[in-house]
């Protein structure tokens, strides 16, 4: 097994009174998609959040690379090398897509080849270069969001929920850039709801519920396993939806 | 019966009930429980300015629109009842005939500034208040003739509210039972009456309606609601209820000039007492009044005080001399937001959770 | 029992200065009239401030508190004239007197008069009507700029009644809103108006508060057409800005240098040996009310407002102005003022008014208008 | 890939449409040309031209720094004003050190003298924007109200910070020696001191702008305002960012302070609030956020004000509130809005 | 059957953003009691027919009928009284406000009582059953009482449907409805549009990328590509379409039917 890039370990979270994560132990290995699973509420979102450092772990270790980065600012974390597409995809409406992508290339001026790389798999970008971000279409913010993402190499990006809103095409499309990213060295931790998807990149696996992972493993073995898909999500997932 | 009367809007906290009840009793028995001039008149100007800032709140609070011309409203209500006794005798006639006139100017002005620019965004719509409501001082500066200009009106009111009048000969608890007393009361039932019915208004379908506005328009309007009118509206009854708050003003005061309605400075204070209290909750308007009012008017004395005790320290004692009392003021503006970012109800409701 | 004596007046927000100034006048006042005693015929003179914070309403409630729960014999003040305003009838609702210093406007000792209101003050007539007799000469031409509100309309009115008696001619009438900040335009309009006149030409500028438009019109140059500014006293603080101005003439309530009486002698020295700073406008507005005070009691024998109103009707009464009288009708006191030139000395902060001529009160014709 | 592929259909747009676009840019000369049609006089006409850019140019200084705080970073500053008169007072006290440079003909000495002058005031007023933004603004940034309210608090307790140090009095200082007076074109005069604001004024925008469309900050500023979060995570150091502007907005405002004070000659410690509502109307006008919009609206300010102010003083009083009506009419979010309003 | 007149149609609708045609005149109409699939790559034009449909945006040119009205020129609000009804695609909600609060105010709308001002609110318990009711359906009940910003995101997702399903107008339009729904929830949602459907006074316009959806509920779809509506019929020989499955699914035409 390859080394472990993130981990996480007995990570509480707290909003407000409320307790949201209750010991999350995950492990992300480095080079792979590691994939999160859950239903509405599990906490998915909170565990990206908690990462980033856009909520703070009340208690637990969050480990990056052997460092401890529980208590570091956000920006501190994005310039160790991770990338995070939030769930709402944190468009910058009032800019224009051509300045979203410029402001994700925090390292300089955006490289050509990358771009031309991006423009490739999601057209619109290339299209609505000069446009406010605001006049997207839902499914054209969602690929900017993912864009911004993988503007510069990264060692590790943390995906939200990524094909929500997009045509079977652009899923295609995203999931070959993911697999690209994967050859070159970039980790991914992908939340997703669209399991044909996940499981078609998906290395690893975790499942969460109730602010806890309640299992973790390959995921080709729970691909197979439509036992244990009934056990952790009340139902059994087609593979091809 | 009584959250009936209360439009089913308790307080929701213990210690919140108890202060409201405090604040209620003082300022029914004022007169009595703190006689003197300066009580009654602090007394009284609570009161109206319950009902000023909960107007106030009635727009920002729930409908979530900033206004800088509510002290506009404020001044054409006062104004109304002001030139009315001053034109036509100190008749109930006149203080009627002025307070309906000055009401319905407010809500003909809140109806045109509602509906020409209700449309443009909040910021914008602020901005233009702010503009409007300093033409309009100007405006009231300048037709002098009408308005008294910058020195204001000074009038008589019927006699039956003036000291002159004496109910009863003796003092009673020593308490001089005479047209100011009676003046007081008519402030005091006015208001609280006033503020009942715009805690019934918050509390209806239409108030639930404007919380709804505020929270997200385009949605509202998705939904089957007229944003503008909702907004308009909102705007209308806040200036009537100002308009009519400035006219127990210009009864209470017997004077009336753009210095006590119309100035941004007063506009500046009801913010503050709207966001001290707590905003979108009326009762949030009783503890902002109340507090501010009293801090205002008794800051200079404590600060008097306080100078005397630290003359010894030369700086601090120049920081603390009552000249510097707006000094402290501003510094509380700051305070206040921070500690009480939700306001003092929400505050109290939170600590019960 | 104690002489109690309240000074109502604005001593926070945008005239400060002018209130720490009155406030020093009056206490002053008391302690030259009581020969520093502070004690008329054996009873001990208390004064208790009030601050009105320049609002009408408070000023209203400090003053009412003053009468009805300090039972104060008598009070002074206000700075604002809107203040005062408000306050006139709260005299009369509880009997007693108010000495209105140095608030300004005519109707207090107009048509918002009663009885227990009198004013040591001069009133803005008077200081318009001081200015037209210093400026108005057989052929001379003149311009007046002030602010467009009552206070300038009625303060030009005066003055250009008063200017009619004296052969000068007013041309042009200009009002600028009081937030104006350039007054090109408005200057513009004037030199259009006065360029082609013949003989001297004025432009008589009424403005009080900020906007300092005189500088702003002297950087047009306005020597190019002939035409000269004018304006009437100010504080010292603003004479600074007259420095610039050589020449120029106008009128003055009050300059420290210029009266020359036991009064003044004795105010110019005290202040300075105290306070290091020559008395100001209002240092002697503050002090003559004071004076007018003891001077009222000592001749009342009383305190009752009765007497009071009895005995300082048509009073005359040393102040560091000269004498002043309380003019029966009005109750509005009756005082000389004095038509200045601007003379620059590089070691004074401000333009120094030297005296032309002194205005007596026979000079000037102050209409009563409280009837 | 090809009648398949993703490509939408762009129709020409009509010429009216993109004449109304650029209209903005076009409405200064055409006011300063209606004003010659209305007023005639040549001469009377460029008097009022030349002193209305000035005019217009000072208040572009003092918004400016608004424009930056309010228009980008979305805070309502009524603390701004302050600023402003914390600059002129603290310009004015080095004036007065230097009184012997001021009082000197030589042009050089008098810049030299007011350069000084100025950078003092913006250094201390950036150092207090520093510490207004630590303790008053960090707290509520993105809730406009309590920003009015605790910068309005700011704005009190600076006012009697001033009368504690400098006492109650007002300041007068003249302005130097090679500034006083008008340059004389026949019947026409243009005042030096508003040529050197006209100077300062138009060095100061193009600043901006460089700095606006060539750098990054801009951008960020913007961003962070709508998304705070997202511009962290992507590892920009936001809170430090807000800080920097805000400071400048502050120094900027100090500029402006020692411009307006040096044209008043006398200033107060209100004189700042005072001029507030004009300075926010500038700033609407222009487009939340744009400094081009912000340097058309304040000439158009100034010229408005002093075209009707000749023409027909009374409604001088209310040209800048029309002005700002019908650019709202006409463009809801003004001349050049780059954020969208809240 | 005899053909009735449709409910809803639009004739020639097109919007232009400066020069980009977004919408490029689309006529179209829908009968009574139909569920029609919209169907197109990201930024074909489908939200934005959507709001050229529901008003919140004008179009540029053409016009949009209601039971044989004009409707083009009315406002939003206006159009929700005639009967028009959407939900949206990105979560749109009152956020400050609870769950029950933002179906009770969809009730309330419905049943007009928005400018009563003299009643206590709480005391309508018609209104708060039916938004109970409306929460039970799509299993949301138990969180009636959240605050919404704190919802989770695949709850969001519900309660835009619950909206949308409070207000039951004529003719319902939603925006990919289960986009960010977990897989568990998804078979309720759709549950729920059978329902509606099942009701034959009803009209509904669903614009959704799951194939599989579109296969069990729709009864004909249309497509959209770059704003022109290039297809229109029965599901299974518009999902056959080349232009569909290149353009669409991203496949090569040699593959018909194999996404299932
Ligand atoms: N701002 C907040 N305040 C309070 N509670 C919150 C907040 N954000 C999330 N929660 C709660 O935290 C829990 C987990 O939410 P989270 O968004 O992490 O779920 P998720 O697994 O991402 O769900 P989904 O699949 O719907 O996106 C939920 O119960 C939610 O109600
Ligand atoms: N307000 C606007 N201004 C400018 N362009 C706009 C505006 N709204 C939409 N567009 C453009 O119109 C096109 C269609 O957008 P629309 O949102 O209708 O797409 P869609 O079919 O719903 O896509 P998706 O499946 O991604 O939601 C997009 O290219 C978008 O950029
Ligand atoms: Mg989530
Ligand atoms: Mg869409």
């Amino acid at each position: 097994m390859s080394d472990i890039l993130l981990s996480l370990s007995g990570v509480h979270t707290h909003i407000g009174p409320y307790h949201i994560l209750q010991g999350v132990d995950l492990l992300v290995p480095e080079g792979g998609v590691t994939v999160l699973l859950g239903r509405n509420g599990a906490g998915k979102t909170t565990t990206l959040r908690t990462i980033m450092g856009l909520w703070t772990a009340s208690r637990g270790d969050i480990r990056f690379e052997d460092q401890v980065i529980t208590k570091f600012a956000t920006p501190e974390i994005s310039r160790r090398g991770i990338a995070f597409v939030p769930e709402d995809m944190g468009i910058f409406t009032d800019l224009t897509v051509s300045e979203n992508m410029m402001l994700a290339a925090s390292n300089g001026p955006i490289d050509e080849k990358r771009l031309s790389w991006i423009t490739d798999l999601f057209p619109p970008i290339g299209t609505f270069w000069k446009s406010s971000a605001g006049t997207l279409s839902g499914g054209q913010k969602q690929m900017l969001s993912v864009a911004r993402a993988i503007i510069e190499p990264r060692r590790l990006i943390l995906i939200d929920e990524p094909t929500k809103g997009l045509a079977p095409a652009i899923i295609k499309s995203m999931t070959d850039a993911l697999k690209e990213l994967k050859e070159t060295d970039t980790t991914i931790l992908l939340v997703e709801q669209n399991f044909a998807m996940a499981s078609s990149i998906g290395d690893t696996v975790a499942v969460m519920d109730d602010g806890r992972i309640i299992h973790a493993g390959n995921m080709q073995e729970l691909v197979e396993d439509t036992a244990l898909q009934e056990k952790l999500m009340g139902l059994t997932l087609e593979v091809h939806q | 019966m009584l959250t009936k009367l209360l439009s089913g809007d308790t307080p929701r906290s213990r210690l919140l009930t108890v202060i409201l009840l405090v604040v209620l009793v003082c300022l029914a028995f004022a007169p009595f429980l703190f006689p003197g001039t300066k009580s009654l008149e602090t007394a009284a100007r609570i009161c109206i300015f319950i009902v000023l800032v909960a107007s106030y709140d009635l727009l920002l609070g729930y409908a979530g629109i900033v206004s800088f011309a509510h002290t506009m409203f404020f001044g054409i209500g006062a104004y109304g009842t002001a030139l009315a006794l001053s034109a036509t005798g100190p008749s109930y006639f006149s203080l009627a005939w002025g307070t309906l006139a000055g009401a319905v100017l407010a809500a003909v002005f809140a109806l045109a500034i509602g509906l020409f620019s209700l449309r443009v965004k909040a910021i914008f719509f602020a901005m233009v208040t702010l503009a409007v409501a300093s033409a309009f001082a100007v405006l009231v500066s300048q037709m002098s003739w009408l308005t008294g200009g910058e020195d204001g009106l000074n009038y008589k009111i019927p006699r039956e509210l003036t000291p002159a009048f004496k109910l009863v000969k003796e003092k009673v608890l020593d308490v001089r039972i005479n047209g100011k007393l009676l003046a007081y009361y008519l402030v005091f039932f006015a208001s609280a009456f006033l503020f009942l019915v715009m805690l019934r208004i918050v509390n209806s379908p239409f108030g639930r309606t404007l919380k709804a506005v505020r929270d997200n328009a385009f949605r509202a309007e998705a939904i089957g609601y007229r944003v503008v009118w909702y907004r308009t509206t909102a705007t209308v009854l806040s200036a009537v209820m100002a308009a009519l708050a400035g006219s127990l003003l210009a009864v209470w005061l017997r004077y009336t000039g753009p210095a006590t309605t119309l100035s941004m400075e007063i506009m500046i204070d009801i913010l503050l007492m709207v966001v001290i209290g707590g905003m979108g909750t009326l009762y949030g308007a009783v503890l902002g009044a109340t507090l501010f009012i009293l801090a205002q008017t008794y800051l200079q004395n404590l600060m008097g005080i306080a100078s005397e005790a630290t003359s010894a320290v030369p700086f601090f004692s120049t920081l603390v001399a009552p000249e510097r009392w707006l000094l402290w003021l501003g510094v509380l503006f700051i305070l206040s937001v921070y500690f009480f970012p939700s306001g003092i109800v929400g505050r109290l409701r939170a600590g019960r959770a | 029992e104690d002489i109690k004596i309240a000074h109502v007046y604005g001593k926070t927000g945008p005239f400060e200065a002018y209130a720490k100034q009155s406030h020093t006048g009056l206490m002053m006042g008391l302690e030259f009239a009581t020969d520093g005693t502070m004690e008329i015929d054996g009873r001990k003179i208390v004064v208790i401030e009030k601050d009105t914070q320049l609002k009408p309403d408070i000023g209203k409630a400090v003053l009412a508190e003053a009468y009805g729960d300090d039972e104060v014999d008598l009070a002074v003040g206000p700075v604002s004239s809107g203040v005062a305003l408000a306050m006139l009838p709260v005299a009369e609702e509880y009997e007693k007197l108010l000495i209105v210093e140095p608030a300004v406007a005519d109707s207090i000792t107009g048509e918002n008069w009663n009885r227990y209101v009198f004013r040591t003050s001069r009133n803005s007539s008077q200081d318009a009507i001081a200015n037209a007799v210093a400026l108005g000469q057989e052929g001379v031409s003149v311009a007046t700029l002030a602010q467009d509100y009552a206070f300038g309309r009625d303060g030009v009115a005066a003055f250009k009644e008063a200017l009619e008696g004296t052969g000068a001619n007013l041309v042009f009438e200009e009002y600028a809103p009081t937030d104006t900040k350039d007054f090109t335009a408005n200057a513009q309009r004037v030199f259009d108006a006065l360029k082609d006149e013949p003989g001297r030409k004025f432009l008589f500028v009424i403005w009080a508060g900020g906007g300092n438009p005189i500088s702003k019109i002297k950087a047009m140059e306005p020597e190019r057409f002939g035409v000269e500014i004018a304006t009437g006293g100010n504080i010292l603080a603003a004479m600074k800005a007259y420095k610039e101005l050589p020449g120029m003439e106008g009128a003055t309530y009050y300059y420290y240098e210029i009266p020359k009486n036991p009064v003044n002698d004795w105010l110019v020295a005290e202040h300075q040996k105290r306070f290091d700073t020559p008395p100001d406008f209002f240092t002697a507005g503050g002090m003559s009310a004071g004076i007018a005070i003891v001077e009222g009691i000592r001749k009342a024998g009383s305190t009752d407002t009765e007497d009071l109103i009895t005995a300082m009707e048509g009073m005359e009464f040393d102040t560091p102005k000269g004498k002043m009288m309380f003019r029966a009708e009005d109750h509005q006191a009756l005082q000389p003022m004095y038509h200045f030139k601007i003379k620059v000395d590089p070691e004074v902060e401000w333009g120094i008014p030297e005296l032309v001529r002194e205005l007596k009160i026979e000079d000037m014709d102050i209409p009563v208008r409280n009837q | 890939m090809s009648d398949t592929s993703i490509k939408p259909r762009i129709e020409k747009v009509p010429l009216s449409e993109q004449f109304f676009q650029k209209l903005p840019v076009m409405l200064v000369p055409l006011l300063a040309l209606a004003g010659l049609l209305a007023i005639g006089n040549p001469a009377s006409w460029l008097t009022l031209t030349v002193a209305g850019l000035a005019m217009g140019m000072m208040i572009f200084i003092m918004a400016s720094g608004l424009t930056v705080v309010f228009g980008l970073m979305d805070v309502i500053n009524f603390g701004h004003g302050a600023f402003v008169a914390i600059g002129a007072f603290v310009g004015f006290t080095v004036l007065a050190w230097l009184a012997g440079w001021t009082e000197s003909p030589s042009v050089l000495l008098n810049l030299f003298a007011v350069l000084i002058a100025i950078l003092a005031a913006m250094l201390v007023t950036g150092l207090l924007g520093y510490a207004f933004e630590r303790v008053i603004v960090m707290p509520v940034y993105g809730e406009h109200l309590k920003q009015i309210l605790v910068t309005m608090g700011g704005l009190i307790v600076a006012q009697q910070m001033i009368y504690v140090v400098w006492g109650p009095d007002e300041l007068h200082i003249s302005r130097p020696e090679a500034f006083q007076g008008s340059l004389i074109f026949g019947e026409a005069a243009i005042e030096k001191y508003r040529l050197v604001a006209v100077g300062i004024g138009l060095a100061l925008f193009l600043a901006m702008r460089h700095i606006l469309q060539n750098t990054k900050v801009g951008l960020l500023v913007r961003a962070g305002v709508e998304n705070g979060e997202m511009v962290e995570a992507l590892g920009y150091r936001i809170r430090r960012l807000f800080l920097v502007v805000f400071m400048t907005g502050s120094a900027l405002a100090g500029l402006g302070g020692v411009m307006w004070g040096l044209y008043q000659e006398t200033i107060t410690a209100h004189m700042g609030s005072e001029i507030m509502v004009l300075v926010f109307i500038v700033v609407i006008i222009g487009g939340l956020g744009s400094v081009e919009g912000c340097f058309i609206g304040a000439l158009m300010v100034g010229l408005l004000a002093n075209y009707t102010a000749f023409l027909a003083p009374k409604v001088a009083l209310i040209s800048t509130i029309a002005l700002m009506v019908v650019i709202l009419m006409w463009r809801p979010q003004g001349l050049y809005p780059v954020v969208k309003a809240k | 059957m005899t053909k009735e007149r449709p409910i809803l149609e639009t004739r020639d609708l097109a919007i232009r953003f400066g020069g980009h045609v977004a919408v490029d005149h689309v006529s179209c109409s829908f009968d009574r009691g139909t569920l029609t699939a919209i169907v197109g790559p990201n930024g074909a034009g489908k939200t934005t027919y959507f709001n050229l449909i529901s008003g919140q945006l004008a179009a540029t040119s053409g016009s949009v009928w209601l039971n044989g009205e004009t409707i083009t020129r009315l406002s939003v609000p206006e159009r929700t009284d005639r009967g028009i009804g959407r939900a949206f695609q990105l979560t749109n909600l009152f956020p400050t406000l609870s769950v029950r609060e933002n179906v009770r105010l969809v009730a309330q709308a419905k049943a007009r009582k928005g400018f009563d001002l003299f009643s206590i609110a709480e005391s309508h318990i018609e209104l708060l059953e039916r938004a109970d009711h409306v929460l039970s359906e799509v299993r949301l009940i138990d969180q009636a009482d959240q605050i919404v910003s704190a919802l989770p995101h695949g709850d969001q997702r519900k309660l835009e449907v619950a909206l949308l399903i409070a207000l039951g107008p004529q003719v319902l339009m939603f925006d990919e409805p289960t986009a960010g729904m977990s897989v568990d929830e998804v078979p309720v949602i759709l549950e729920l549009i059978q329902k509606l459907k099942a009701d034959m006074d009803r009209t509904i316009l669903l614009v959704e990328h799951k194939m599989d959806v579109i296969r069990t509920l729709a009864d004909r779809i249309i497509v959209l590509h770059n704003g022109a509506l290039v297809a229109d019929g029965e599901p299974a020989e518009v999902i056959a379409l080349p232009i569909v499955q290149e353009a669409y699914l991203g496949k090569a035409p040699a593959e018909p039917g194999e996404a299932a």
